[in-house]
């Protein structure tokens, strides 16, 4: 069994739900970002770091410029792997650790160095957004992450028809199904209830017992308890990254930066306890 | 006139691939993100479903034939000719007058063919990204006459130059959003379209090239074929036979795939593409993706040869903004790949003093874009060499707006 | 496709008079200095070997037809036709696209063959006048393609203004040449021309509409009767029969003569001569030669209608600098004034708001001029307001060079 | 027989040249160029008054701008008549006046009224540079004119044909034939005397007696004296119209500048006599 699926199981063993924050890797810089990570392993069950791709075709404003900070001060797939490498060692965490990016990276990094990266990093789980469920580069990343232990995580959102969502289940491996709460961008408008309530009935349909976690608009602390009466996790990601921004643009940096950026983080994770 | 119907002769898999069967390279695909599929799988089907239907065809045709003006002539050029060395020694040079369209380049065929699916589809808006506004004054022209809304993505680096297919834009009623992203040009307002597209459901995006995730590879290139159809059809009246040789200018390969598509299976025709060398190849400031030893690499959907810059995707440099692109369409990608279709590439000053050529001895005022290819076709048809070759080369726009830019360089080179 | 051959349907005199027989007004003749005599008659003769001359003719049909581009659409218009009332109220109004030519207008028949004939007499250098560079720009495009030497006359005050026609001009080769005199406008630029046209034997004069001194007025309207020839029999394929209307604008006359001079004795097509009432004819600022009263005159050669300021040319007010003309062509004033061409006329506000509407509603930029005649047909289509009507609009040129003025106007009325 | 008639015969029969000088009407305006003319009389036998026309086809730069200055100073026809009108009263000179213009001008005047006009002020000859040799309105003025014993001129050039020339020569009426030392605009080039010889043994085919007058690129008193030797009259026209223009420009006006013209026309005058 992964991390992942010891985390999930034991969590709904305890009727806990878990708490997911999205951060993008190097933003604004490695050192500052490092610092950011390294608070956050405090108050998130899971991190999920972004690699930036320049051309991405998903993501918000707000992801958007935080990936051309993080490429301007010259972020790359290797730093990342260091980056979470040093966080892990540095505060010795608990915290699960997922890379979400997107192909290109992941294919120019070479997709068998990757998976080798991630298991000698010890890296938890992988997000590709814009991996094709049927594309043979799909086919490898399953293949070699699962027999690593290392969790692979799909993505479904409302418009997703049956057959993409049993697939997409299929392809997930050792990890949880990634539900957009709506169709857009991420942090593009605040979390629908009502679509979440409905994705996770359909999941069920299929799968009894594939962990589920939401994202997509979960910016407030009641939002994160709303969606965790529904979803075995909670992910919150732009509204992060917007602190980040904030924190850059006052001066921030290293502690001071992380310590701005971690202790909003805090009081988003307590709305799963509460 | 009628125009010759399509026919498919280099379908890709199911999956939406070409693929390499020897290096096992495979160009195309869908890769985006799940929220993307529907809107893809909408259009795909829809695309599939319009050119099967005879009453949608059969209007696109005739609105092709009379509003775009698509029977434009293919005619002998004497100068070219002569240039090249004359008949004796190079046969005969051939140009397609693809500069003659409504808003006068390739891109309105296409962009019309697609605004006119996405209204068959029942889709209330577009959205497409531009670089120098050739697509977007395209695709601005052509919702105006079918009654859709529209937004242009465009860098806001791009949309900063002056240019009068920008101002066109705006008359036609387009909405123009400028992206700050990234490198601020064509790359990331891609991206930003494929983005929109991604929120906005009732609106259909419109791809400027042949270019982007499955379906659209395809769909531009089989709308866009209408070029290539009539071509065949002129050429064979006006000469008797297939030319030897075609020569078109490749950015994403929109304008290539458009004349160069119904030739893939005419054994006797060699086909070229040329690709900007920018300030030249050695200095790395060039488009050229092929020529500059682009990787494969997935962008904006798609599975492609790219210039890369790391993990990320390079910016391309060259003086004609219809060519900065850093990668090529997949299909054309393959096939290079495959030997069909060889590369060759000019520079931004060997296109710049081809376009005074033109002006001078032939008396057009071609896209700088089509400069690249008269460039490169004349030198390739030299080292050829035969007499009784009848070579064709793509002249796919009007350079208006290029003048300001050409004026400079006319100036500097007194 | 075969361009339908010329005959002549309205021969003026011998003395190259068209005479209305009721009033005995006499248009067009021959009014220069004796220094004028050889050259007039060295090119009406050589116009009349040459028009009789079948490799000249069947050579110059190709080049019209592959260079130029001719063969440009005639189609339905249903924005207009709703626009205008609905089929069942006024019957269907065509578009006839001459806008897709190269250098998108109908100036390049005439000049094109104009400078042919200067080749085929053995000139060796053209002479022109310009206002807006339409003419300068058609014309240097045929010189370039001809390897012919080019000087354009334009006025002092013309040549200020910024004007893409321009640069292409220069890009072409042509030799520009300011003119200080009177008006510093294209009157001025005209008679400099003539006068360049005494003092160069070697050099052929190229007037820009069917105006000046015979041979011109009869020369430019065969030549340019090649469009109205392919209309014709365009116009019969596709809807059965010939129009019931046919709209033209009016400047000098040579759009107009292009498509109108086969229907002249088509007996149930009624003709229409659309001018610019400037900023409204009452203001006096207007370029109506028939709408504003013009008066019988002499000037440039000619015989004709002019705007007169006592024993002098009147200046014309527009904003479409292609009808900025104080007088019309010999032919067209005697065909008004026998009652075989209605004049209308449309303000420059109204040719604006037109402009605006084909951007918008039709997906076309139309050369200002053309939106003149647009207006009116629209008013008096309207008017007639009977159904079963085929009513045809001639769209005489694309819209670039007014871009800069449209964006003006729109950001003016936001 | 008309005053011009008178003139030429007299001429030949004493061996006689005669010197016409060219000036625009109302150049630089009414006052001063009625100065110029009174001046003029002194040494011109015949004072051609350039009528100006704005859309001349024929003239040169130079006589244009003095077009111009006339057009803008208010000059018409009717004040030409005037203004000939005053210099013959005011010098009771013996000089004869040739009124040189456009058709375009006459016609918008009326041809009747214009022919009555010159019979009234006197006008000797009319030429009209672009009369049409067949056209009506031709017709109308030598019929008019002639009736009125006033001279009307043609002009002929080197390049026209001998149809050309005995038709002009039948249209000359009570005057003289122009004929012009080259192929070209007034005031261009320098007078060409292998032309003039040539044109006049022309000429002289078709007949014995009409007295020719030579006129373009006359400059100089020795060029007026070269041309003097086989023509019967010599014209200066440009020369003299950039006089005009050269006292314009040192603001020299009424009296002053007509000396300042005069006293050149007097030099140039002064070839025939040579
Ligand atoms: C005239 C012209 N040619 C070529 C291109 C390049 O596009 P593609 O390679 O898709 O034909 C463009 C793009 O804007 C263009 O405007
Ligand atoms: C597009 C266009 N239409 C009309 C005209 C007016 O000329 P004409 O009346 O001779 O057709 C011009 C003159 O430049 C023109 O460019």
């Amino acid at each position: 069994m992964s991390k992942l699926n010891i985390l999930f199981k034991e969590a709904k063993k305890n009727k806990k739900k878990i708490f997911i924050g999205f951060v993008t890797s190097g933003d604004p810089n490695y050192k500052s970002s490092k610092e950011i990570m390294k608070e956050m392993t405090k108050s998130c069950q899971i991190i999920e770091a972004g690699q930036s791709f320049s051309t991405s075709t998903s993501d918000s404003p707000i992801i958007m410029e935080a990936n051309d900070r993080a490429i301007n001060s010259g972020m790359n797939m290797k730093k990342t792997f260091k980056l979470i490498k040093e966080v892990k060692r540095e505060t010795k965490t608990n915290t699960c650790f997922v890379i979400m990016t997107y192909l290109n990276p992941v294919k120019i990094f070479g997709l068998k160095k990757f998976v080798n990266q991630c298991n000698f990093v010890g890296i938890d789980g992988v997000i590709i957004v814009d991996s094709n469920l049927n594309s043979p580069e799909e086919k490898i990343l399953i293949n070699g992450l699962s027999k690593n232990k290392i969790g692979y995580v799909k993505i479904i959102s409302p418009t997703n028809d049956d057959e993409f969502i049993k697939q997409s289940i299929k392809n997930c491996h050792d990890s949880w199904l990634y539900i957009t709460s709506y169709y857009g961008l991420t942090g593009s408008k605040n979390v629908n209830i009502n679509n979440v309530k409905a994705m996770i009935k359909r999941v069920r349909k299929y799968s009894k017992d594939i962990p589920v976690a939401v994202g997509f608009g979960v910016k407030t602390p009641s939002q994160v308890k709303q969606v965790s009466k529904y979803a075995d996790g909670v992910i919150c990601g732009s509204t992060i990254v917007n602190k980040v921004a904030q924190g850059h643009k006052k001066r921030l940096k290293g502690k001071k930066l992380a310590t701005f950026v971690s202790s909003y983080v805090k009081k988003l994770s307590k709305g799963i306890r509460k | 006139m009628k125009i010759p119907p399509f026919k498919e002769i280099n379908p890709p898999t199911k999956d939406g691939f070409w693929i390499n069967k020897k290096t096992k390279e495979r160009f195309g695909g869908q890769y985006i993100s799940p929220l993307l599929v529907p809107n893809l799988k909408r259009v795909e089907k829809g695309f599939f479903k319009a050119i099967k239907d005879k009453k949608f065809m059969t209007e696109l045709n005739e609105e092709l034939l009379s509003f775009i003006g698509v029977n434009t002539p293919v005619h002998f050029s004497p100068e070219l000719t002569k240039l090249a060395g004359g008949e004796k020694k190079i046969g005969k040079i051939y140009l397609k007058r693809t500069d003659l369209h409504t808003n006068h380049s390739h891109k309105p065929v296409s962009a019309y063919s697609s605004c006119k699916l996405a209204k068959y589809l029942g889709f209330k808006k577009i959205l497409t990204e531009t670089g120098a506004f050739q697509n977007g004054r395209a695709v601005a022209s052509a919702c105006a006459a079918l009654g859709l809304d529209l937004d242009i993505y465009v860098g806001a680096k791009d949309a900063k130059k002056l240019a009068i297919n920008k101002d066109i834009s705006a008359l036609h009623g387009a909405n123009i959003i400028e992206v700050h992203d990234s490198t601020k040009s064509l790359l990331p307002a891609m991206a930003a379209a494929l983005r929109a597209f991604q929120s906005e459901p009732d609106s259909m995006y419109v791809v400027g090239s042949v270019a982007g995730p499955m379906p659209y590879p395809l769909l531009v290139r089989t709308f866009a074929s209408v070029i290539g159809r009539i071509t065949k059809k002129q050429f064979k009246d006006l000469v008797g036979k297939d030319p030897s040789t075609i020569f078109c200018v490749c950015g994403g390969g929109s304008n290539m795939l458009s004349i160069q598509y119904p030739y893939l299976r005419t054994k006797n025709t060699k086909l070229y593409a040329v690709e900007s060398a920018g300030k030249g190849l050695k200095t790395g400031k060039h488009g050229a993706t092929i020529g500059g030893g682009g990787k494969m690499g997935i962008l904006l959907g798609m599975q492609s040869k790219v210039l890369l810059a790391g993990e990320n995707i390079a910016e391309s440099f060259t003086e004609a903004s219809g060519l900065d692109f850093s990668s090529i369409g997949p299909e054309v990608a393959y096939l290079q790949s495959i030997g069909r279709i060889k590369f060759l590439t000019a520079t931004d000053l060997e296109a710049k003093k081809t376009f005074m050529m033109m002006a001078r001895k032939v008396g057009l005022i071609c896209a700088i874009e089509a400069c690249y290819v008269i460039h490169a076709a004349i030198k390739e048809i030299r080292k050829i060499g035969k007499p009784k070759q009848n070579h064709l080369i793509h002249l796919c726009g009007a350079g208006e707006p290029n003048v300001a830019q050409m004026m400079e360089h006319m100036k500097k080179n007194k």
